[in-house]
């Protein structure tokens, strides 16, 4: 119940994040799309043990929270949520792997280093896939997958999926404070109730589905989403993915914070 | 059983990428030959309908613990497996994307884990040969509780796969496989008896819906045969080309050498060609060479121990450390500045 | 112009599970005519309507806009000319900006972007929510989504607007609102409600709809006030001619279109 | 009685996303009243009823019922005195036939099957719907659905019923047997509605709600027929006390519990 709320208010929270006017917002969406793509391949890339050379891409979630003028913590919110379900997979590191490694007197377990690994990364991806949705929306998305020849059935699907489900997500939401009212002492729907409960929602869904077909082809639809005008890609758009994709290369090649590492330590010495 | 972005390496999300898309390619080719527009919407709603059921915890009988629907199974018997699958893959996209269950390089992972075993196997295979001998309320719940199952059981595993093979965590594939399963036959079961539920209510109270479903798409075994000889195929080149990639890249033993020598040797170039293989190797994808080839893999598997570790020496980890600390701070100082002096902008403004 | 009538002729539909909806109606609808249609619960008017749009197609008989037969391919051409409001708004915003849901319409027909922005904001403009325009519109009230679905329909600039159950779920104010303008929209008004003094007020003619057959017909100011007519047919005369709580019971009236403008604030 | 007095005190509620939705609340209603509560579209009133039901739990300011402040832990004893029926009745008939629907309540509350088929059968029998019992309730009419879910609430035998639009979408007839229905009913109501007539003839006293705040609350026979109260709440003066076509406009009524009954056929 408070669950299929949250949701809801997340969906909610993105799409209006994504209805800003700042300089990443109005950065063309397939870049963006394509810049999420490569940061996300490079963060993955990185190997188990790695957390040294992965530290330069905080630079990228950072640099489009502040641009972007993005809320911090709702978004990190979303990140931690997830966590547990990585915690739960990564924390098997240090139980099945348990060499050690000294540095400087203290031990280290390779297991522990793998975990932060995984954590870490986990954090950058998720961060990046949600940045993209509150930098871009839907629309913008799907204009991009368009771009990218992705069959148009599958893009109408899509954002009809998204436009419905806050619709459907109310109406769950409701039905539920109904059952709830009436079975106050219960966690969950008890099972005599299930097939029904859930039948009915899905008999709605047919005949909603039925008139909302009927509503856009009222309307002049014959099967191509028109999201009006995307504008062509400027050469600031490019300039943004080239500029990322080559800092993201660069963090891949060479260890970045080794090398200020080494610069500081030698200058102390 | 969200695979998650962090938990895979670019081979594997790759490959999976490579292997779902050529599943919904051959979906989409299939629906839009059957052209019942109708059916767009549908699915649209449909999805969303997923989407907000998942959201319903069913208590399960007698445990205290409650699960939700999958979808997949309960999709292909509405809607037809074409359209089933087409539905989960922008249902997962969606949840990748606004409440980053899963992720953008791990979808393929997951809709090929919850929508292709269900569409493609479960539902043709098992759930379709039992309930074509006629609709009664036990066959469905036989169908879809035996489907479900199954489904679940090669969707669990193809996570354990795909972990494994993308080695980014330490798990020993006897003990994962032997957590993953056993969940997942609960999950099942409760998949199941959803499933059951609502086919059964709908059944009885719509039944052209169910029966036009699976009636009027014809999915023959032929069709079933072909999806599956495509993927086989597309997987085994996409895993061939990257495999050779990466033999050809670093030679087996060389590869673990050049890894771990480490990075200190990438920045004293010996001649322009080491370099670049350096670099290729680097950025070639394949840190973790999860896709080894099969003849020397056991062979791999203990060299990989090793490999992976960079070498440490007490002066690199100082250095790596302190450089680490900060990188991230100028990560954050330059984020606060920005911050200020966009601040300071809108206040000039104002 | 009467290449804008609307005429039915021996109309029968039956759902696919047997049920008969519609059975055996006959009527013409003049260019400019505003014309309610009423019925209890399940009458079936939204049937009705769905067959006029060409939504569904009647399983007798027939419909017939102007010189043109609906049939599957005549849709198009028809679908440019009636503008449908459905029951539920919900039905019918599914873009993710009121802006955008405006303009999927005008969009459709290939218009120019520039034209496509004048004919939003215009109709926008026309149901008092141009503030909205960028809002996303589950987000909206009730009221405020109504308008919404109605806008989408004016900026497809119809020749005939079909509305089913306009007002129902509005608070008296906005119900005026979409009272008002219905009044001022100067094509053809095809109505559907529950609140008859809200047809009593807009429509010259009103159709009666019993059991999917058409009761009675003509005038609204004859048969809205036909007591016995209403109440066999589940419905009652309207609340602003029944009993004044001042002087008791009179039910007839004379000139029902000049009443609701003295009240409107 | 005095132990089902409800009690609302310095009420507020804002919605996650900082939306405001009630605003400092405060008022009481006694065992056995009919209280209507009316507002324009998004003025809280939806919001306020799911407060007093525990559905939603205050930011500030406490409902008590009876002597009972509404929180997580007295939830079910709250909910066995409270019963709510939902501006759309497909929200809540969620069971296979009617019979099932309506025992559900008093199945969970552990009663032995006898009281519960008691319960059932009078329930169905107070809103006539006796013979739908073994009906599947999403074959049902709109109006027979809105019957089933008021049993539904019924069989649970609150000592206070609460109704959120109760009149929305139904024919004039079946508004009347809901209104009739309502009447009857001995304890507490609590009603939202736009259908201020509706109001006006079930409610002694009601409460004017306006951007999450109390605008006025008073005997409805005095706060309905304040054209301007009601103006500037986005209201207006129920249809049946505007202008009548006979004495004109008058907006003074003395015994509005009266009016309805002669009218119902
Ligand atoms: N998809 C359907 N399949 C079978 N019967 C249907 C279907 N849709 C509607 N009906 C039936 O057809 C009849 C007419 O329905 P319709 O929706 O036209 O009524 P209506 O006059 O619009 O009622 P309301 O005032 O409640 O909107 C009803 O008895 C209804 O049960
Ligand atoms: N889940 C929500 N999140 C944020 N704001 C909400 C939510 N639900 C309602 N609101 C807002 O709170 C206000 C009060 O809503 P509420 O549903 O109580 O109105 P209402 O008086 O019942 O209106 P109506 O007559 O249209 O039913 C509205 O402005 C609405 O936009
Ligand atoms: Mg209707
Ligand atoms: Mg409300």
């Amino acid at each position: 119940m408070s669950n299929i709320i949250n949701s809801l208010y997340n969906i909610r929270l993105l799409d209006d994040l994504a209805r800003k006017e700042t300089a990443i917002h109005k950065i063309h969406p397939l870049m963006k799309l394509l810049t999420t793509v490569v940061y996300l391949t490079v963060v993955v890339s990185f190997g188990k043990y790695e957390i040294g050379s992965l530290l330069p891409l905080f630079f990228y979630p950072v640099m489009v929270f502040a641009l972007a003028e993005l809320p911090v913590k709702p978004i990190l919110l979303r990140v931690l949520f997830v966590a547990p379900l990585i915690i739960g997979i990564g924390i098997l590191n240090p139980l099945f792997d348990h060499q050690v490694f000294y540095l400087g007197g203290i031990t280290i377990s390779r297991g522990w280093v793998a975990f932060f690994s995984i954590f870490i990364k986990c954090g950058l991806t998720v961060t990046a896939a949600m940045l993209l949705i509150a930098t871009t929306g839907m629309d913008g998305l799907a204009a991009a997958l368009r771009m990218l020849k992705i069959p148009r059935l599958f893009v109408l699907q899509l954002l009809l999926t998204y436009r419905y489900i806050s619709v459907l997500m109310e109406e769950v939401a409701r039905i539920l404070r109904a059952y709830s009212l009436r079975a106050p002492e219960q966690k969950g729907v008890h099972r005599n109730a299930w097939g029904s409960l859930a039948g009915q929602l899905i008999l709605r869904t047919f005949d909603r589905a039925q008139r909302v077909y009927e509503a856009m082809c009222l309307r002049g639809f014959t099967g191509e989403y028109n999201t009006g005008g995307y504008e062509r890609i400027r050469v600031w758009d490019l300039a943004y993915l080239a500029g990322w994709v080559s800092f993201f290369a660069i963090t891949k090649i060479y260890n970045i914070p080794m090398f200020i590492g080494s610069l500081l330590t030698g200058v102390v010495k | 059983m969200h695979m998650a972005d962090a938990l895979i390496s670019p081979v594997v999300g790759g490959v999976m990428w490579a292997a779902t898309a050529g599943v919904a390619a051959y979906s989409i080719k299939k629906i839009q030959n059957d052209l019942d527009e109708k059916k767009i919407p549908l699915m649209g709603v449909m999805g969303a309908f997923i989407f907000a059921t998942q959201m319903i915890n069913f208590s399960i009988p007698g445990t205290g613990s409650s699960g939700h629907l999958g979808g997949g199974l309960i999709l292909s018997a509405l809607l037809g497996p074409y359209e089933g699958f087409l539905t989960m893959a922008s249902i997962l996209t969606i949840q990748a994307l606004f409440f980053a269950d899963g992720g953008l390089l791990a979808l393929g992972c997951n809709v090929f884990n919850l929508g292709f075993f269900s569409c493609f196997i479960a539902y043709p295979l098992i759930y379709k040969r039992i309930i074509q001998k006629g609709y009664s309320t036990q066959r469905i719940f036989g169908a879809a509780m035996l489907a479900a199952i199954i489904g679940l059981q090669l969707g669990a595993f193809g996570v354990v796969l795909e972990t494994l093979f993308s080695g980014k965590t330490e798990l020993p594939f006897g003990p994962f496989v032997a957590l993953m399963q056993p969940i997942h036959l609960a999950i099942g079961v409760v998949e199941g008896l959803v499933t059951s539920a609502i086919v059964a209510f709908v059944w009885k109270a719509r039944p052209e819906i169910i029966e036009k479903a699976s009636f009027g798409v014809a999915i023959g075994n032929i069709s079933i045969k072909k999806v599956v000889t495509g993927l086989a195929i597309i997987a085994i080149i996409t895993g061939g080309v990257f495999s050779w990639f990466a033999s050809v890249n670093s030679d087996g033993l060389e590869w673990s050498m050049f890894k771990t020598a480490g990075i200190e040797e990438l920045e004293a170039p010996d001649g322009i060609h080491q370099t670049m293989s350096a670099i290729q190797s680097e950025t070639a994808f394949l840190p973790d060479y999860g896709f080894k080839a099969p003849e020397n893999e056991q062979e791999q598997g203990a060299v990989e121990r090793e490999e992976s570790w960079p070498a440490v020496s007490a002066g690199t980890s100082v250095a790596g450390l302190v450089g680490g600390a900060m990188t991230l701070a100028m990560a954050a100082l330059a984020g606060m500045i920005i911050r200020l002096v966009k601040r300071r902008k809108k206040r000039l403004a104002a | 112009m009467s290449h804008h009538k609307l005429e039915v002729k021996d109309l029968h539909y039956i759902y696919p599970d047997g049920h008969k909806a519609v059975n055996d109606m006959s009527f013409c609808i003049y260019h400019g005519e505003s014309v309610g249609i009423i019925g209890a619960n399940g009458a079936g008017k939204s049937t009705l309507l769905m067959l006029l749009m060409g939504v569904l197609f009647p399983c007798q008989g027939e419909v017939i806009v102007g010189d043109v037969h609906v049939t599957k391919k005549t849709l198009p051409f028809i679908r440019q000319r009636l503008g449908m409001v459905f029951q539920d708004p919900d039905d019918q915003l599914f873009m993710t900006t009121v802006y955008d849901d405006v303009a999927f319409g005008p969009r459709n027909y290939k218009l120019e972007e520039k034209e496509v922005e004048n004919r939003v904001l215009q109709a926008l403009d026309i149901v008092g929510i141009l503030h909205l325009k960028d809002r996303a519109p589950f987000k909206l009230s009730g009221g405020e989504k109504r308008a919404a679905a109605i806008a989408s329909v004016l900026s497809m600039q119809p020749d005939i607007l079909v509305m089913d159950e306009p007002t129902a779920g509005l608070d008296p104010k906005s119900r005026r609102r979409v009272m008002g303008l219905l009044k001022s929209f100067e094509h053809t008004r095809i109505i559907t409600s529950h609140d008859l003094d809200m047809v009593f007020d807009l429509c010259e003619r009103t159709i009666v709809i019993k059991d999917g057959e058409i009761a009675a017909q003509g005038l609204t100011s004859e048969i809205l006030v036909n007591a016995e007519l209403m109440d066999s047919c589940g419905l009652e005369v309207p609340l602003a001619l029944q009993n004044c709580p001042v002087c008791g019971i009179r039910k007839t009236v004379k000139q029902p279109r000049k009443k609701g403008n003295d009240e409107t604030p």
